[in-house]
C-alpha cells in the first residue's frame, strides 16, 4: 500500500485525485495494489525490498519473530510474526536466502491484529526477515533459522 | 489373494502355536515363513536378502550377545574377508571421503547399488556438520585422538570393511564386504579419520 | 476444481483465532517429475472477511508450504460472525469457502 | 599374526574412552522439534485428507456401487468411533489379525469390488496423487483421537501375531545387517537429527503410534503407517513387504501393543 501510494505521489498525482481515491488508499485490501511481480520475482532480498517501496527500515525489537532455531524440515517451517508497532498496517516476509526471497505481504484492517502465522519453505540456513509499516515507516527485525539434513537421506 | 491367503497358510503353526502357548518359544521360524510369503524382490534387493548368513545368524540367535567362543570362530573368519588394497595404500582423498559420508544412498530398492557411506547418518565426523546420528560412537578427532600409525589406518580402513570382524554384533554395515563401497571410497574416507589435513583432526 | 478450506474461527474474549488449511500444491516451478519440470503454480493472494468487511488480505509467494495454513487474529468479534476466505492462484483458478466464529469450547 | 593384531587393536579401543556426543543429555534438537510439532499439530493439514476420506467412507462406489458404512472395523458394522485405537486386531471372517489399513482395503474389496491388486499396484501418495485407502484410514484414525490404544491381546491369534511382530522386529538380515531394532530398539538414539524412539518401550512406542497416519513435510503429503512400514524396510535394505500383508500387521500389533494405555493424539505432522 505505501508503496503505491509512494509511486502516486511520484508520478504527480494530484492530491484532489489522491483524496478521491482516498477510501479505497486507506483501506488495506489489495484491490488496488496488484501482486507485485518486480518484487516477487527480484533474486535479491535488496531487490526485492527496492520493488516493494521499502526504504529507510528501522530496525524494532517490538517485531517478533516466532521461529525455530533448527528446522526439523525445511519444506514447512512455521514463522509466526507479531507488531507491538502501534497503528501497523501490514508485514512483510523475507526469507534471505531463498532463490525469491520476498515471501508475502500480509496487511490488516478492520480491527485485525497485527499477527500472522505462516509456514514457509526455506532452501537452506537463512535470516527470516520481517518488515513492518506502521505510521507510515518502515521497520524490521530477522531470525535466523538454521536447515539441516533430518533423516537418514536415501 | 494374500490378504485372506496369509491367515489359511499360517494356521497349521499357529495352532501349534496356541497348544504349547505355557511354554516360552522361539517364534522366529514362524515369523520367517509369514516375511517370505508377503515380501517379494524389488530392484537390487533380491529375496535373498532374507537369508541370514551365518553372522546374523548367530547375532540373531543369541540376541547380539553371543558366547565368546561362537563371536572368536565367526571374526576370525570375517577378518579373512577383507581385502586389502593391492597398492598397500590406505590414505585417499579426505575431501572425497566427506561427500561419501554425507551420502546416505545405496543398495536399497530404490538403489542401483552401492552409493554413499551413510555414515553421518550414525556418526559425529566433521565439526561443519552438526547434522549427525548417535547409533555410533562419535568419530570427531579420530586421528588427532589414536594417533596417525599404520596399525590405526587398518583398523580404519578394516572396520570400514568390515565391522563384523572386529564386534561380531556390531550395528554397523560390512561397507567393503557386501560391495557398497569401492576401494577407493573406503581410502577416502579412512583419509577423512586418519589424515592429520582432514577438517576431523584439526 | 480445487478441494474445499478448512476454516476454523474460535473466539477467545472478544478475538477471533482464525486458522485456515487450503489444499494447494504450491509448485515452484523448480521440482522435477521424471525429467519433467513441474510448472510454476502457486496460490498468489488470500483474503479473508469478517461479517463483509475485509479484514486481512495477503499477497504471496512460491515459497509458501505445499497445502498453506495461515491464521490471524481479528479483535471485536463475537459468536456467530461471518469469516469468508478466499484464494487466487497464477492460473486464475480460485476457491471461497466460509465458516462462523464460534465460542472457544462449543 | 595379522588377526591377532587386529582383534588386538580392536579390543584396546573397546576399552578406551571413545569421546561420545552428548546422547544423555536432553537433546535440544529434539526439545526445539517437540515445541514447534505440537503448534504445527494445532492445524494440520492431515485434515484436508480426513475431510476427503470422510467422503468416501460414506460414497457409493466400486464395481457394487456400495458404501463402506457396513464395514466392520471391529466394534461391529460402520462403527467407527474409537476402531482404530483398538486394532489391528483379529477377524474371524478372513482369520487373520489386520490393522486399520488392511482392514479397510478388505473392505473396499469385499464390499465394494475393489481388486486388492489394483489398490496395491500405487499404495502410497505422491505430489500428485493421494490413493483412497490412504485417506479413509486417515479419516477412520481422527475418529479415535484422544482415545487410549487398546489393540486387544484375547484371541490367541492376537498373541501369537503381536509374538510373531517381534521376532520380525528384532529379526537381522539383508545388505546391512539391520533390524527394525537397529534404529529403534535402544533409548536417546538418533539418525542425522531425527529422534528414533525405542519401540520396545510404552512411553516410546506411543511416540510413534500417535503420528501417524500423518502428513509429511517432505514432498506435503498424507502417509500412513503401511508406507512407513514399508520406507524402513527400503532403508534397511530388505526385499519389499506386500501392501496390507500379514507382515505389517503384525509389527503394527507389536508397536501398538506396546503403546497400549497411552493416549492416540494422531492424525499428526511427520518429518
Amino acid at each position: 500500500m505505501e508503496s503505491t501510494r509512494r509511486k502516486l505521489l511520484k508520478a504527480g498525482w494530484g492530491l484532489g485525485l489522491l483524496a478521491a481515491f482516498g477510501a479505497a488508499l486507506v483501506k488495506p485490501g489489495r484491490a488496488l495494489a496488484a501482486w507485485n511481480k518486480g518484487a516477487f520475482e527480484a533474486k535479491t532480498m535488496a531487490d526485492g525490498m527496492k520493488a516493494l517501496g521499502v526504504a529507510n527500515a528501522v530496525e524494532s525489537s517490538e517485531i517478533v519473530i516466532h521461529a525455530p532455531q533448527i528446522a526439523e524440515n525445511g519444506a514447512v517451517v512455521p514463522i509466526d510474526v507479531t507488531s507491538n508497532i502501534p497503528g501497523t498496517s501490514s508485514i512483510s516476509v523475507f526469507i534471505e536466502k531463498n532463490p525469491f526471497p520476498y515471501t508475502g505481504t500480509f496487511d490488516f484492517a478492520q480491527g485485525a491484529i497485527a499477527f500472522v502465522h505462516l509456514r514457509a519453505k526455506l532452501g537452506e540456513t537463512t535470516p527470516v526477515r520481517a518488515v513492518v509499516v506502521a505510521g507510515g515507516k518502515y521497520y524490521t527485525t530477522a531470525k535466523e533459522v538454521k536447515v539441516t539434513i533430518g533423516g537418514c537421506g536415501g | 489373494m494374500r490378504l485372506a491367503s496369509a491367515g489359511l497358510l499360517a494356521g497349521a503353526a499357529l495352532a501349534l502355536l496356541t497348544s504349547c502357548a505355557m511354554q516360552p518359544r522361539d517364534h522366529r521360524p514362524e515369523a520367517l515363513a509369514m516375511m517370505k510369503r508377503d515380501f517379494h524382490a524389488r530392484g537390487i534387493a533380491g529375496m535373498d536378502r532374507l537369508n541370514e548368513d551365518a553372522v546374523q545368524a548367530a547375532c540373531n540367535k543369541y540376541g547380539d550377545n553371543p558366547p565368546r567362543d561362537v563371536a572368536e570362530n565367526l571374526q576370525k573368519a570375517q577378518v579373512a574377508t577383507i581385502k586389502w588394497p593391492a597398492d598397500g595404500k590406505l590414505l585417499g582423498d579426505w575431501k572425497a571421503g566427506e561427500r561419501i559420508a554425507q551420502n546416505g544412498r545405496g543398495m536399497s530398492w530404490s538403489d542401483k547399488g552401492g552409493v554413499g557411506g551413510s555414515c553421518y547418518n550414525c556418526h559425529q565426523i566433521g565439526p561443519g556438520e552438526s547434522s549427525f546420528g548417535t547409533i555410533g560412537p562419535s568419530l570427531y578427532r579420530f586421528g588427532k585422538l589414536r594417533g596417525y600409525g599404520a596399525d590405526m589406518q587398518r583398523y580404519a580402513y578394516g572396520k570400514i570393511y568390515n565391522a563384523k570382524a572386529y564386534n561380531l554384533c556390531s550395528q554397523m554395515p560390512r561397507m567393503g564386504h557386501v560391495g557398497a563401497l569401492t576401494e577407493q571410497q573406503m581410502k577416502d574416507l579412512t583419509a577423512l579419520l586418519m589424515d592429520p589435513a582432514s577438517p576431523v583432526n584439526q | 476444481m480445487a478441494d474445499p478450506m478448512k476454516i476454523r474461527a474460535t473466539l477467545q474474549g472478544d478475538v477471533a483465532d482464525v486458522r485456515v488449511l487450503m489444499a494447494h500444491p504450491m509448485e515452484t516451478g523448480q521440482r522435477k517429475q521424471g525429467d519433467k519440470v513441474v510448472p510454476l503454480h502457486f496460490i498468489q493472494n488470500v483474503t479473508a472477511q469478517l461479517n463483509g468487511a475485509t479484514v486481512f488480505s495477503a499477497d504471496i509467494s512460491q515459497s509458501i508450504s505445499r497445502n498453506p495454513v495461515f491464521a490471524f487474529k481479528v479483535k471485536g468479534a463475537k459468536a456467530g460472525d461471518k469469516v469468508v476466505i478466499t484464494w487466487q492462484d497464477n492460473t486464475g483458478d480460485k476457491r471461497t469457502d466460509e465458516t462462523t466464529v464460534r465460542a472457544a469450547g462449543s | 599374526m595379522r588377526h591377532a593384531l587386529v582383534l588386538g587393536i580392536a579390543a584396546a579401543l573397546a576399552a578406551a574412552p571413545w569421546p561420545q556426543a552428548a546422547a544423555q543429555a536432553p537433546d535440544p534438537t529434539a526439545a526445539e522439534f517437540d515445541k514447534f510439532r505440537e503448534k504445527m499439530e494445532e492445524t494440520n493439514p492431515a485434515e484436508l485428507f480426513e475431510a476427503k476420506g470422510e467422503e468416501l467412507w460414506r460414497a457409493r462406489r466400486g464395481p457394487k456401487n456400495a458404501s463402506l458404512e457396513q464395514c466392520d472395523l471391529g466394534l461391529g458394522p460402520g462403527v467407527v468411533k474409537g476402531a482404530y485405537a483398538q486394532m489391528p486386531r483379529y477377524f474371524a471372517d478372513v482369520d487373520r489379525v489386520m490393522d486399520a489399513e488392511a482392514r479397510i482395503v478388505h473392505c473396499m474389496v469385499a464390499l465394494q469390488g475393489f481388486k486388492y491388486e489394483d489398490l496395491a499396484k500405487q499404495p502410497f501418495s505422491n505430489a500428485t496423487r493421494t490413493p483412497d485407502p490412504v485417506s479413509i484410514t486417515t479419516y477412520v484414525a481422527a475418529q479415535s483421537g484422544g482415545m487410549k490404544l487398546a489393540a486387544p491381546q484375547n484371541h490367541p491369534k492376537e498373541r501369537a501375531t503381536y509374538e510373531a511382530g517381534k521376532a520380525i522386529f528384532f529379526y537381522r538380515a539383508g545388505a546391512f545387517d539391520f533390524s527394525c531394532a537397529s534404529c529403534h530398539g535402544e533409548d536417546g538414539q538418533r539418525i542425522r537429527t531425527q529422534p528414533l524412539p525405542n519401540f520396545t518401550k510404552p512411553d516410546q512406542a506411543i511416540r510413534a503410534a500417535q503420528g501417524w497416519p500423518g502428513y509429511r513435510m517432505t514432498g506435503g503429503v498424507m502417509h500412513t503407517l503401511q508406507w512407513r512400514m514399508n520406507d524402513c524396510f527400503r532403508q534397511q535394505r530388505f526385499p519389499e513387504p506386500a501392501y496390507a500383508s500379514e507382515t505389517l500387521s503384525a509389527l503394527l500389533a507389536y508397536l501398538t501393543v506396546n503403546a497400549n494405555g497411552h493416549v492416540y493424539r494422531g492424525p499428526g505432522i511427520k518429518r
